[in-house]
């Protein structure tokens, strides 16, 4: 239960810093392979991945974050309009999306790049979707990070919070109708579930049983507003029940648990239908380049969740397995950099929108109004006054 | 067929030669509707293709969305056009908004199919005309059928349209009105009007079932007092005929729009500064727009005082032929 | 659990007939007062009403009734222009009613007339605003049996089901800032559940606990559409778990019940806030004069009903207390009866809206674009044509 | 003060006059908005009149018509006005019907901020102008600022207005302006345009920061070309001042109306639609619009190509200006 109204000293001060759930995680429910260590101490069993899957887990994670860190300095120096950040959150988005089949749809949020990169997006297609050029996907029509591709399978989210939750319910749906094997999952925010799309698409989706994977991210905060002024359930997770929908709480910082659950709701999706995950885990970060979080919350609760980074734990583990060494560390962040940096450098050498472009896919073929627009516009930035 | 066979007749032809069309909405499979629209077709194509969803209009718009970027064509029914207004920002600002954000990538080929207009007696939310709320955001076409055969050939583009097409059905006329109807899956263009009647003196443009009742003004004062109405239904408001429009004003030099949303920013005002910058040095008088007022339409008088009468259009048409400085 | 699809067979024919859940009540926990015979041997205590409250609660009841049979041989006769059954839900909405103080705020759906009765709405303004006269509270804007009115602090619904649920969660929360003891609440179907509102105002309560009753008359169907093509959830109470929401299921037939669980939540309410009661409850009619039951469901289904039908239930309550005899019966309907001829007579001679009476209340005072529309309409019809 | 400063002080002004102000919406308590509108309102007057709600417009707005049919007077904010239209249903369905359906018994006293417009780079949704949907139906006001003076004016108008209002906020403005603005709780009365700049040769109506942009237009002409432009800011849209820009109409004989939101049933059509009736005998040239396109805002390239720039008003003002049949 949240208490009533905040205690009137903190009035426009930062929360008092909340320590992560993830400190009591047996208590609360929340799955996990991994403990704080990266040892696998905890209630779900390790699922002993190959180590060539760990190894792209792992540098999948890696490079996210340095595409993060790359791009806020790229938004701050001003090269950049607009970032964000992911930071804290690699493990939930790779550790699902991994678990999902190459065929599989993605309907992203606009916080998991390694879904992109997991599909083998470019690192030049994404900045080239960050720097807003013509090239790009989306034809630079999208702010930076609503990523998306028809050609993997992953479709950008309509930036209406929670709005598009039922869109990859309804695809799922179709699959279903189909017979089509095909699975989906779908990503949102803790904020997306007091969206009345979140209440459609699981009220649908409890007695249709679309074939997808409802994955909420709860990291805590909806830019300013920490989850229990979200909602006065104790978990997003059995939000499910009043649906029918099956739902678990994960912990969303330790990429193997995330692994394990998503797939496991990927091979049910057949029979049972939707099911609903939890990842609980945090935003390190800022919520946008526009945002100044010292607002409201204190250092003191980030910093307790810095302990539970999903990267250095799975690195842990890895090293514990003999899989990685300080070497092998080295040589990928130096891979990371180069990688980037060739990325940023061509991505930004390449031309912006032209004007009479953006009346192109309005409609599958312009009518005679859009096509008077388009010759108006070029007209007047012709001969304009 | 009456004009609520004639959809029905469409969609059945539709969905026998085209398995990715299904249908969903409230009450729409085992009762067929509550108008029985979609009577027969659940027992016909199966309820996988027919399906009863939750009252929930956001959520049919929303998963008919999701079905058609998976590649189905989705006829989504809103029971009644009053209700629509749930789904606005996903049929504005998801379904028309798809192709676009997504550089071209995604298409949103669905249908919508809003019971509208009044006439019945329904009161506000039982006789709504939202057109003009689905014209402004782009990426959505928007068809008004006021005759079987129209809703026939109308419904049927707008099922096999790529791209998200809301269709005004009229309420009024679904057993009011007969015609001869080949169920031959033949599509009527979206786009094109209706010359309904020709005249010299006026060009009345309309839509809806108050195209009915235009043209009986019309022939009423041709007989009474010689003046002849050119009507034009216009049966497509997006995109709309704009050379159709134009062509006959320019003959006649006079245009009243009739429609029975409210006055303000109803369609009719689109028509009307569309017209007077296209067709400039051609109008003898001002554009007349004849609509329903800006307020709900009322329970109880509505059919009669908000929706345009008999004698409002005929007020308007005289207006404009007996216009001078 | 629903069956994924109804069996092919039942395709287009009404339903198999599903029993009443009262059949099993202390299975599925609904809350009784009284049995199926109107004796009080259920799982909540007798509440031992005083006799005058009890007779007010079965005259209402009857009442109620009766107008209901005159105003659907009205509408049927073409007399009237649409009707909305209560038959069936009038313990439901009659003993919630009664279990509010008379100054709190009740915010009807529209099946329920019982309350304007008990707040001392006439007879005569009730069939004025079935027959849309000018002189009803309302003015004839609203369709029959949309009821409301100020002086009795109710509001009438805005049609579109379930939008107006957080409007009445709203004046409670706005009731609870100022430090107010008015308490509210709102009566909604089952069908209200699945629109965005219902999660919305749900979401609200659970955080910020505002003083209202969420009473929510599970009567079976949705018009066409039964409850399990409604939601998977085994019971639509439970839903406000996912809100942290008090919650429970009553007996809607048994009017005792109502009327103690809605009189609990309703002294709960300033401290513990918000709570939702499911009614099971059943449309013994149509769903409107419009509606054909007979394409959806089986006369055996509303067989099995009648026999919990909430009226002579009640009654053999009060007979069994030495509380009603049949002379007092015969006495009520005859009265019933007399009252309804004398209101239907009186206001179907009251006059209709003028047509210029349409352009009042749109905003308090009228723009210019209105007093043009009106003068022009005025003119037209003056001189039209 | 800056427009920000403003629209603060205003809120202060009537919270501390009128115990029944309320302000509810997303991060507008602890963090005082996305763009600090609402700073240090919460730490003054509590969090019981300035509450931090759930990621929920629908809610939100549907909310705050409860607060209102109670007697409070709730401001709800939307964090971005591209974020408002799934409160579409109950802002023009529910806020602005209550007054008419229940025969004026009940009212919705509320306002609704929507941090409106582009010229941010902030791409589709973070940069539109929603005013049209809001027109149609009728039963609320809409009033667009577009300097300190007005926005304070017309924000405390708009509180105590006894009726629902639509308060489009400038957002490329917030900080981009400084006015003297006295804090002296003193309304802008709602209806009225403001007369920005005289002008003989051809009228230009125009709301919201492109005002700004006019205006350099207008002195950008005046002294290369000798083309005198009166330019109006219409401020309030719903009502709009008719005889304001009609009786500049009538001088000028020519009128270019200029704003952000697409051209097809954006406000421009209905002031056409309006004047052309109202003023048909003075104009000289058909009305000119100049607009948004019938497609989103894009990111890249939004704020010069989607937004009416300087090349596109010029030129329609000089198309206005030599107009010859
Ligand atoms: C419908 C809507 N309302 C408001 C916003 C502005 N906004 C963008 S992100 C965000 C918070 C989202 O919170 P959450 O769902 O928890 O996702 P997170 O940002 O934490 O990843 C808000 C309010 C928006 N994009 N859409
Ligand atoms: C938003 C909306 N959609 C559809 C309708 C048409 N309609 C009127 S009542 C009804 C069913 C309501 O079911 P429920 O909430 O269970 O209430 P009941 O009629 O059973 O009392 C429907 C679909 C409506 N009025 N509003
Ligand atoms: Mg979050
Ligand atoms: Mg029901």
């Amino acid at each position: 239960m949240p208490t009533e109204t905040p205690p009137a000293q903190f009035l426009g001060d930062p929360r008092p810093a909340v320590p992560p759930p993830l400190d009591r995680a047996r208590e609360l429910g929340i799955h996990q392979v991994l403990d704080i260590e990266g040892r696998p101490r905890g209630d779900l069993p390790d699922p002993d991945l190959p180590p060539a899957t760990l190894h792209r887990m792992y540098r999948t994670m890696v490079l996210v974050r340095a595409i993060d860190e790359r791009g806020w300095r790229l938004q701050r120096s001003g090269r950049m309009e607009f970032w964000i950040p992911s930071r804290g959150q690699e493990a939930a988005h790779v550790g699902s999306a991994m678990a999902m089949d190459a065929d599989d749809w993605i309907f992203l949020a606009d916080r998991e790049p390694g879904a992109m990169l997991l599909r083998g997006a470019s690192l030049q297609s994404l900045f080239a979707q960050f720097f807003g050029r013509a090239g790009e996907p989306l034809k630079g029509r999208r702010l930076p990070l609503l990523l998306g591709d028809r050609a993997l399978n992953i479709v950008p989210c309509m930036t209406q919070v929670g709005a598009y939750i039922p869109h990859a319910a309804g695809a799922a749906w179709a699959a279903k109708l189909r017979g089509d094997g095909t699975r989906f999952i779908v990503y949102f925010g803790d904020g997306a579930t007091s969206r009345g799309e979140f209440h459609s698409a699981m009220n649908f989706a409890g007695i249709h049983r679309p074939p997808i994977i409802f994955f909420c991210q709860n990291n805590g905060w909806a830019v300013s507003t920490p989850t229990d002024r979200q909602t006065a359930s104790a978990s997003f997770a059995e939000k499910g029940e009043a649906y029918a929908v099956d739902n678990l709480r994960v912990d969303g910082n330790d990429p193997l648990a995330v692994y394990a659950v998503t797939r496991q709701a990927r091979e049910r999706a057949g029979e049972r239908g939707a099911s609903l995950i939890e990842a609980v885990t945090y935003r390190l970060g800022f919520h946008t380049s526009s945002d100044n979080p010292d607002l409201y919350r204190l250092p003191a609760e980030v910093a307790a969740w810095e302990r539970w980074d999903p990267i250095p734990r799975l690195r842990r583990y890895l090293e514990d397995k003999g899989l990685w060494s300080p070497a092998d560390e080295e040589e990928l962040v130096a891979q990371c950099q180069a990688e980037i940096e060739g990325a940023v450098a061509a991505a930004e050498a390449m031309p912006p929108p032209e004007p009479g472009g953006q009346f192109d896919d309005v409609l599958a073929a312009p009518t005679w109004r859009l096509e008077e627009q388009r010759a108006r516009l070029l007209a007047d930035l012709d001969g304009g006054g | 067929m009456t004009v609520l066979e004639a959809l029905n007749a469409a969609m059945a032809h539709e969905m026998a030669r085209d398995d990715r069309v299904v249908i969903l909405g409230e009450d729409v499979g085992t009762a067929g509707g509550i108008f029985r629209v979609t009577q027969g077709l659940q027992q016909r194509f199966g309820p996988k293709r027919v399906i009863d969803t939750p009252l929930d209009e956001k959520g049919i718009a929303a998963h008919a969305v999701g079905m058609a970027l998976y590649g189905l064509k989705p006829i989504a029914e809103i029971q009644f056009s009053g209700f629509i207004h749930d789904a606005f920002e996903q049929l504005m600002f998801g379904a028309s908004k798809y192709r676009w954000a997504t550089g071209g990538q995604y298409s949103v080929p669905m249908v919508v199919r809003a019971p509208s207009f009044g006439g019945i007696k329904g009161g506000f939310w039982h006789s709504q005309s939202p057109e003009a709320y689905y014209v402004h955001g782009g990426g959505m076409k928007i068809v008004a059928p006021s005759t079987p055969r129209d809703a026939y050939g109308l419904l049927l583009a707008a099922i096999r349209d790529p791209d998200p097409t809301l269709v005004l059905e009229p309420v009024p006329l679904y057993r009011a009105l007969r015609d001869e109807v080949a169920d031959d899956g033949t599509a009527l263009p979206i786009g094109e009007a209706c010359l309904v009647r020709e005249g010299a003196d006026v060009t009345v443009v309309t839509y809806g079932p108050l195209r009915h009742d235009v043209v009986a003004v019309a022939d009423e004062m041709a007989a009474a007092r010689g003046i002849e109405v050119e009507v034009i239904d216009l049966r497509s408001l997006m995109p709309f005929d704009v050379d159709g429009i134009v062509g006959s004003v320019r003959r006649t030099g006079r245009l009243v729009v009739v429609h029975e949303a409210p006055l303000s920013l109803g369609f009719g005002a689109e028509l009307a500064a569309t017209v007077q910058q296209v067709a400039f040095g051609y109008l003898h008088c001002p554009i007349e727009r004849v609509a329903g007022h800006d307020l709900p339409y009322g329970f109880a008088g509505g059919d009669e005082y908000y929706r345009p009468n008999r004698a409002r259009i005929g007020a308007a048409i005289t207006r404009a032929v007996e216009f001078s400085f």
